[in-house]
């Protein structure tokens, strides 16, 4: 079971996980990014391309079932306008084993940052500026290369 | 050459100041970076946004290539700086 | 902040995550494990070793926070008699880096496994019988030594 | 040497019968494999449980320890198989 949903309301992460609880396989882990108000941030923006964006996001999670043998993947982003607190990214598995949930999970984040189109924009008062690339989000998505 | 989608994202975007428009690339244009120059060259916001062409990452028919990558036959091509989502 | 808890209650899974996303960091993991209906389990009981339990999952709670200086760390474990599908185990993490969170959620389910005093019995028809420790278990658990 | 809270878990408590009961186990014995045999001598549901020490672990005032740790000054020990939560 895939389940990938880009979309502009609130991640209902309850929801998610009860979806990837009832796909069976008795192990279930989940990721859950938020915005965080480092040094004054007030709005995060998120832009995206669509149909590319649901497409990167769908052959990740292909990749990741077939890869790990699981039961079901879930990827689901936000976009437009966000406030500190708010769920940004929810990425969730459900495997026969712990192992394969939870590595699984920390594949989807890390290549959903380098594979998907996605551009944050933070906004601190009158400035408004676009986050640039990390090295280390680069760093993460190249471990899973084989 | 066809027409093509050009799309451009965050602050490619916002320096051209609009998301999407359709333009028609002399033939002797055989990639991505050449594409880059030649709207670079019309100034002003465009040559502001692809000027610098490190800071620049490209789809073809929405699928994810590097700058040397052929235009040949492409319907659809996007311009951004590289993805922070997550 | 550190929650424990044993109980012989269902679990809120999305009680546990809101209070770890209230903790701060920005990047919540989470790990669930719940009763698999394997070659016709109908009912699995936990039993534990009261007290002891508790001290268990807090030290390997504050192992972690320490470890990989999360915001808060969060282990339920479910005791008495449970159906397929119900949930066992929540483990969820909160750190200001997604690598932080899930690596320590990793770590505290598979330091759980071997390290707390619990006992699972599975009954089918008119077969209980106890379940055997698991070689894999072990290693995995010991990936965490240092 | 005083009486020690006994704790039994698992098939441990089921073949015993109980899972708990204070016993002064004699002076001469020193650690947990000791005082498993003195238990295990009992017969019964004691021997079942207790007979092979491989099948068990132990605690000792609710700290995991070795079959050859001590049990000088124990309150309370728990003998148990290998535990399986999670």
């Amino acid at each position: 079971m895939i389940r990938i949903r880009v979309t502009d309301a609130a991640i209902d992460v309850a929801a998610e996980l009860g979806a990837l609880e009832r796909a069976g396989g008795g192990a279930v882990a989940s990721f859950t990014g938020l915005v965080r108000d480092d040094n004054g941030v007030e709005e995060l923006f998120l832009e995206h391309y669509p149909v590319a964006t649901e497409k990167a996001l769908s052959d990740l999670a292909a990749e990741a079932i077939q890869r790990w043998s699981l039961a079901a993947a879930t990827v689901i982003h936000r976009v437009g306008a966000m406030t500190p607190g708010e769920r940004i990214v929810f990425v969730g598995t459900a495997a026969a084993h712990r192992a394969a949930a939870l590595e699984a999970c920390a594949f989807l984040i890390d290549r959903l940052k380098t594979d998907a189109p996605f551009w944050k924009r933070e906004t601190r008062g009158q400035d408004a500026r676009w986050v640039g690339e990390r090295d280390s989000d680069r760093d993460a998505a190249d471990r899973w290369k084989r | 050459m066809a027409a093509i989608d050009l799309l451009y994202f965050a602050w490619v975007r916002e320096s051209i100041g609009i998301g999407h428009e359709r333009a028609t690339p002399p033939a002797e244009i055989a990639d991505v970076a050449g594409l880059i120059d030649w709207l670079a060259a019309r100034g002003g916001g465009y040559a502001e946004a692809l000027g610098d062409k490190t800071r620049l990452r490209a789809a073809v028919d929405q699928l994810f290539v590097p700058l040397d990558a052929s235009i040949a036959g492409a319907r659809e091509i996007a311009l951004f700086p590289p993805v922070t989502g997550g």
